[in-house]
């Protein structure tokens, strides 16, 4: 059957390619955009005059699903928003809806939340710093990034039944306690991630290829961070210090002390790929340190507040915030007391990413393209929800 | 921009030490022992012996200690499990399940549904290989029969419910039913292709 | 559950086991070793003086007066050429697997081990499939270019094989213009990457074409004048001269007759990982750029040859940079004379000289796989470079690097007294070890800084 | 900066187009006449005390009951750290805003998702286009009123629910069983006295009845 000529004709018209230039589309089937995202590209030979992203192959109406599934039921679609960072998903539903009843978790569930989303924090900064090396043409990084990720998983794993979708969290409080011997087994991984850390950097961190590939390449100046509203690492990378742990802190957080790791521009300039890159990398270091203050201070007592079993909350809204791996994670809920949410509105890092990369794109070459998305560190079911 | 000599050696000496320590680090692990764990035959013990004692894996439900509360149909978000229950014919008091059925193939193993149940009876088991040639093959009927519809359990105070072992049932289930046998009996044939 | 597929992908290594070692050793030593006795057997054989004497001899055919003399000379020609072609398909092969496999370990994971013993018949399963499977053709496809390329390229691998010294008297044709020869036919490869790149009409194998083009045109140049620099030591461009020029001891190498000799080697080594499009430098098939490069369009058998090629090519590759600088074929401490004298009268040599053929062979092989390994190695270590920095390597580093080699070779062979070259030879040899000795423990080292790691050679 | 004095300082400047700071329950909004809304973002933007450089989210809710379609801004300012909840309410029918793109570059593509989603057009926009759905996509899916499509070019979507079809099928099997048992009763007590067997057959003919309506509809809650 002929191809549908009147869908490519539209897509062309976004971009209007002169006589030696061509337009490729960069996805949706791409080994480098990190899930189903494609990038219509109209180059002039390596150089790539515009790329304008077309997303959307990874929506499932999340949002919609929210106003036919009662409260407790949505929190295992909210693992669905970000599969590769689900625990942050999980606390930000449970905290928005915790703020429309009024209610607080109990401390022990505080923490645990905490050890588990920082925890999954690490699994997910190793993902994107793996495949980082692996868009850049290192793939040993990505198969080591990987097995360290394993562990991390299996740990996740032995908490709350399973590796990417956790469902590990109720509204009100957790949904399993510690297993026992499970804390130890954490603080030996931790032992060895830290010292994995360093050979980590000495593989492809300051490796000289690695290191000219990224820097200088894809600058996002302070201003033009705030002003696309980046967020997490990405906003960080260019030098701003904001991090909703530490500004708006919810949870446990403030009982920890942890510092924000923040882009300096130590090899390019700041705000460049490089940056953004080893900002994640820190904040592996930072997540190990908060896990191993938060497994020693665990307070004991429930773990879960007292909920009716059918949650009818009074009409009203409420805003959850977490710090997820990729920026804040944003859940607006509006209520009009029945036992389904009215409006649920999920605001992710992701999204806010994508739409950096139409300016970022013009005149650089294609191996900076794919190194853009790699340091935003986009991934299609955030960015489609 | 003019490089100056010095930033033109420095880069030389800058790619030999970098290049250097990369390379005596995979070097390294060719003396280390890979983490592959050979799945599915050469692994000391069945895989999913190995895995935690929480993991939600295939769901499981014991008919022994149902009490057909259907609290676990109203937890599921995407209505998984369907359980008729009826009155039995010869003594109009005692309840019977005449029907329970899992679709597996559309569960997303949450563990909403064993939370609320009473007596434990549905529970998620290690099991995770549950290829079957046939989508409908996945829906598991746990009464098998509806002639002969499963009286109702009722929980005894203080004393909790004889639960079998989990997994046990539904091993002794996945071994009797190899991957290319037919769908189980009163299952639909799929949309019309038109 | 037991699942019982009709045919299990491995069942024939696991009912019968020992058939599954047999045909592996066959396939790892049996046929190498085959190629190279035929290879020792009938290479030195190969000039018509020696065929007429061996006529004559044991036929009693006078074959330098017979009308058909040139039939039968290009007769033992073709042999000689089927016998090099086959070993460049076997060694293609054997690299894919000794590739998947190192790469295996030092991503912590194994690589083939299933198909056959310890999965060495991993990659004859791979030809077999590539052959049967479907060769598709894009619909727009320029038919004729895109059936031709893969052939390009292939005659572009083969070619070198005529000069390549496998051993001391084993060579097909040991030209006078041997260097000179070499840097002309490898030029090939590129016309094959470039037209496949435009005939398969996609974008990305034009991207791919183009870049291959750009990439291994403009590393001609820096290979080519570090080429010369051994050429200048030994006077000669043929590539036995230059290997006769050089000892067996490692202070007789040419890499360590003077600095300039050893920057030359570093140079002609990364420019020939460029002209084999090797990481890091693997751009013309960048797979997390341009999904496949030039062969995305590729399939099946067509596939099979572009593959070959690109591993085969790393023996060409590391084959001429040990014949050129790191003594080829000489066994050490063994001089030129004692192959003459082992060479005896006669039409058929002495068995001692065989052995000498045969241990000179084993020399140049031995030293290629390990340059072989070290371009593994490489590849999955280091991440890729882009285009621009690619022709800024290339024009800013390699090029004026490789005239300074030139020229400080010329001065050092005016200036230097042979003493003195002798002295720095074994100066340069000490250095060199200290490295070795310096790297080896680091990767020691390496293993205990991570918290949980010992060595452990287990889990093939 | 609490949320009153931020309030407080908005009223002082546009006065009458601010309404009050609600009193429902979680975070308080202010709600904002629409026309204008772009010189209140440039002047939260711009002043000195509030500097609300950072826009978090814009979306929109969908109230049909009072024919309004809501457009939530979330601002916050990472100077002072302080954030504030602003909304616009737009008629349903035809809902037009004039967009904030100028003042931060964040609201393109989030407003270009309140189009798609909710059919809410932003004045001034530079690239109104769908970003989610296919561009020739009918329809505003978050609008309550929005009727699934089933599928889109011919290609559906839907699968016949195994669990639903099994349920109408047992019921006849059940019917069966129980017409059987219910005769089998009657034949083997007909010496019995004849009241207990009619409460038998009635209570099955009842719970007969009862089998078949849940079957046939498709919502599985439970009887028993």
């Amino acid at each position: 059957m002929a191809i549908d000529l009147e869908l490519d004709r539209h897509i062309l018209q976004r971009t209007s390619p002169t006589e030696e230039e061509i337009v490729v589309n960069f996805g949706p089937q791409h080994p480098s955009t990190h899930g189903v995202i494609n990038f219509v590209t109209q180059t002039n030979g390596e150089v790539i005059r515009r790329s304008v992203p077309d997303i959307g192959y990874l929506h499932r109406g999340l949002e919609k699903i929210g106003e036919q599934v009662p409260y407790p039921g949505y929190m295992p679609f909210t693992d669905r928003i970000d599969y590769l960072a689900a625990m942050f998903a999980n606390e930000g539903y449970a905290a928005a809806v915790e703020r429309l009843l009024g209610i607080d978790a109990p401390p022990r569930a505080k923490y645990l939340r905490a050890i588990a989303g920082e925890l999954c924090r690490i699994s997910n900064h190793f993902i994107s710093v793996g495949t980082m090396a692996q868009d850049i043409g290192a793939a040993t990084p990505l198969t080591h990034a990987l097995r360290e990720r394993e562990s991390v998983n299996d740990l996740l794993e032995e908490l709350c039944g399973a590796r990417l979708t956790f469902n590990y969290h109720r509204i009100g409080g957790v949904a399993f306690d510690v297993p026992e011997g499970w804390a130890d087994k954490v603080l030996r991984f931790l032992d060895h991630l830290d010292s994995y850390i360093q050979e980590w950097d000495r593989l492809i961190t300051f490796n000289k290829i690695f290191v000219k590939r990224l820097a200088g390449v894809g600058i996002i100046t302070r201003a033009k961070a705030i002003d696309y509203g980046l967020a997490g690492p990405n906003l960080r990378g260019s030098g701003v210090n904001f991090d909703i742990r530490r500004d708006m802190p919810y949870g446990a957080y403030p009982d920890f002390d942890f510092n924000v790791p923040v882009g300096t521009g130590r090899v390019g300039i700041l705000g460049d790929c490089w940056d953004r890159y080893f900002v994640r990398v820190q904040e592996i270091v930072e997540s190990s340190k908060i896990v191993r203050q938060a497994l020693a201070k665990l307070p004991d007592g429930d773990i879960q507040a007292k909920v009716a079993r059918k949650l009818k909350p009074e009409a009203g809204e409420a805003v959850g915030r977490v710090e997820s791996a990729r920026g804040e994670m944003l859940y607006y809920v509006v209520s009009d007391g029945s036992e389904k949410a009215y409006r649920l509105r999920v605001r992710t890092g992701s999204f806010m990413a994508m739409g950096i990369i139409e300016e970022l794109s013009s005149g650089i070459m294609v191996a900076d393209l794919i190194a853009i998305i790699a340091s935003l560190d986009v991934v299609a079911p955030e960015v489609d929800r | 921009m003019a490089e100056s000599v010095r930033a033109y050696f420095g880069h030389i000496t800058e790619v030999v030490k970098t290049f250097w320590e990369g390379l005596t680090v995979t070097l390294s692990y060719m003396a280390r022992r890979p983490i592959t764990v050979q799945y599915p035959d050469r692994t000391e013990k069945r895989v999913a012996d190995t895995l935690p004692s929480r993991y939600r894996g295939l769901l499981e439900v014991d008919m022994a200690v149902c009490t057909g509360c259907l609290a676990c149909e109203r937890a599921c978000p995407i209505s998984v499990i369907k359980i008729t229950t009826d009155k039995d014919p010869t003594n109009p008091k005692q309840r019977v399940i005449a029907q329970f059925d899992v679709d597996e193939s559309k569960c997303m193993f949450c563990g909403l549904c064993v939370e609320p149940c009473p007596t434990g009876a549905i529970q998620h088991t290690r099991e995770f290989e549950s290829t079957m040639k046939s989508i409908d093959s996945l829906v598991f009927r746990w009464v098998p029969d509806p002639e002969k519809p499963v009286p109702v359990y009722r929980p005894v105070k203080g004393q909790d419910a004889p639960r079998a072992p989990v997994g046990e049932l539904l091993r002794k289930r996945m071994a009797q039913t190899s991957w290319i046998s037919p769908p189980s009996i009163l299952v639909p044939e799929g949309p019309k292709k038109e | 559950m037991k699942i019982s597929l009709a045919l299990d992908s491995t069942s024939l290594t696991r009912r019968y086991p020992r058939l599954a070692v047999l045909v592996t050793l066959f396939m790892a030593f049996g046929l190498p070793l085959g190629l190279y006795v035929a290879a020792l057997a009938v290479f030195p054989f190969n000039r018509p003086e020696l065929l007429n004497a061996a006529a004559k001899e044991w036929l009693g055919w006078e074959l330098a007066a017979s009308p058909y003399r040139n039939l039968v000379y290009t007769g033992f020609l073709l042999l000689v050429a089927f016998i090099a072609v086959n070993y460049t398909a076997v060694f293609g092969g054997v690299s894919t697997w000794v590739e998947r496999r190192v790469a295996g370990r030092m991503q912590s994971r194994i690589g083939p081990n299933r198909t056959g013993a310890a999965g060495f018949l991993a990659w004859v399963a791979d030809a077999v499939k590539m052959v049967l499977k479907e060769d598709t053709i894009p619909a727009s496809a320029d038919n004729l270019l895109f059936r031709a390329a893969p052939y390009f390229s292939m005659v572009g691998l083969l070619l070198p094989f005529v000069v390549l010294p496998f051993g001391e008297s084993t060579v097909v044709a040991d030209m006078n213009v041997g260097v000179f020869y070499v840097t002309a036919v490898t030029a090939f490869v590129v016309v094959g990457i470039l037209v496949s790149g435009w005939a398969s009409n996609s974008k990305w194998a034009l991207f791919g074409g183009i870049r291959g083009a750009a990439q291994v045109l403009s590393y001609e140049i820096p290979a080519g004048i570090s080429l010369m620099v051994p050429v200048l030591m030994a006077g000669t461009l043929s590539l036995q001269g230059i290997v006769r020029a050089q000892g067996g001891c490692p202070w007789e190498w040419f890499v360590f007759q003077n600095p300039a000799a050893t920057v030359a080697f570093i140079i002609a080594v990364t420019s020939s990982l460029a002209e084999g499009n090797r990481t890091p430098f693997d751009l013309p098939e960048a797979e997390s750029e341009l999904v496949a490069g030039y062969h995305a369009e590729y399939s099946g058998f067509r596939l099979a040859i572009f593959l070959m090629v690109e591993w085969a090519n790393m023996w060409i590759m590391a084959g001429l940079a040990v014949t050129l600088f790191l003594g080829g074929w000489q066994i050490p401490f063994v001089s030129h004379a004692v192959y003459e004298s082992a060479r005896g009268s006669g039409l058929v040599p002495a068995p001692t000289w065989f052995l000498l053929q045969v241990a000179s062979m084993l020399v140049f092989i031995v030293k290629t796989w390990a340059l072989v390994f070290f371009f593994i190695w490489l590849r999955w270590t280091l991440p890729r470079v882009r285009v621009d920095q690619l022709m800024t390597l290339c024009w800013k580093y390699l090029v004026p690097g490789a005239f300074l080699c030139f020229i400080v070779t010329l001065l050092w062979l005016l200036v230097v007294p042979p003493m003195a070259v002798k002295i720095t030879g074994i100066l340069l040899t000490v250095f060199a070890a200290a490295l070795l000795v310096k790297f080896l423990r680091d990767t020691r080292r390496n293993i205990d800084r991570v918290k949980g790691d010992r060595v452990d050679l287990s889990n093939w | 900066m609490t949320v009153e004095e931020v309030r407080a300082q908005l009223e002082s400047k546009f006065g009458e187009a601010m309404g009050a700071l609600s009193e429902t329950k979680g975070d308080r909004f202010v709600v904002v006449k629409g026309d204008v809304i772009v010189d209140l973002c440039h002047f939260l933007k711009s002043t000195v005390g509030l500097e609300f450089d950072y826009c978090q989210d814009i979306t929109a809710v969908d109230w049909p009951g009072r024919n309004v379609i809501e457009v939530v801004y979330h601002l916050y300012s990472l100077v002072h750290r302080h954030g504030i909840v602003l909304k616009v309410e737009t008629d349903r029918s035809a809902p037009a805003v004039a967009t904030v793109e100028g003042v931060w570059k964040a609201a393109t593509w989030l407003e270009r998702e309140i189009y798609d989603l909710f059919g809410v057009n932003f004045i001034g926009h530079s690239d109104m286009r769908r970003i989610l759905l296919p561009d020739d996509w009918v329809g505003n899916p978050l609008r309550k009123d929005y009727k699934e499509a089933g599928g889109y070019h011919g290609v559906g979507n839907e699968r016949v629910d195994p669990l639903v079809q099994l349920t109408k099928v047992t019921d006849e099997k059940r019917k069966a069983i129980a017409a059987a048992a219910a005769a089998e009763a009657a034949t083997a007590t007909t010496t019995a006295t004849t009241t207990t067997t009619a409460t038998a057959t009635t209570t099955a003919t009842t719970v007969e009845a009862a089998a078949t309506a849940a079957g046939a509809g498709p919502s599985s809650e439970g009887k028993g």
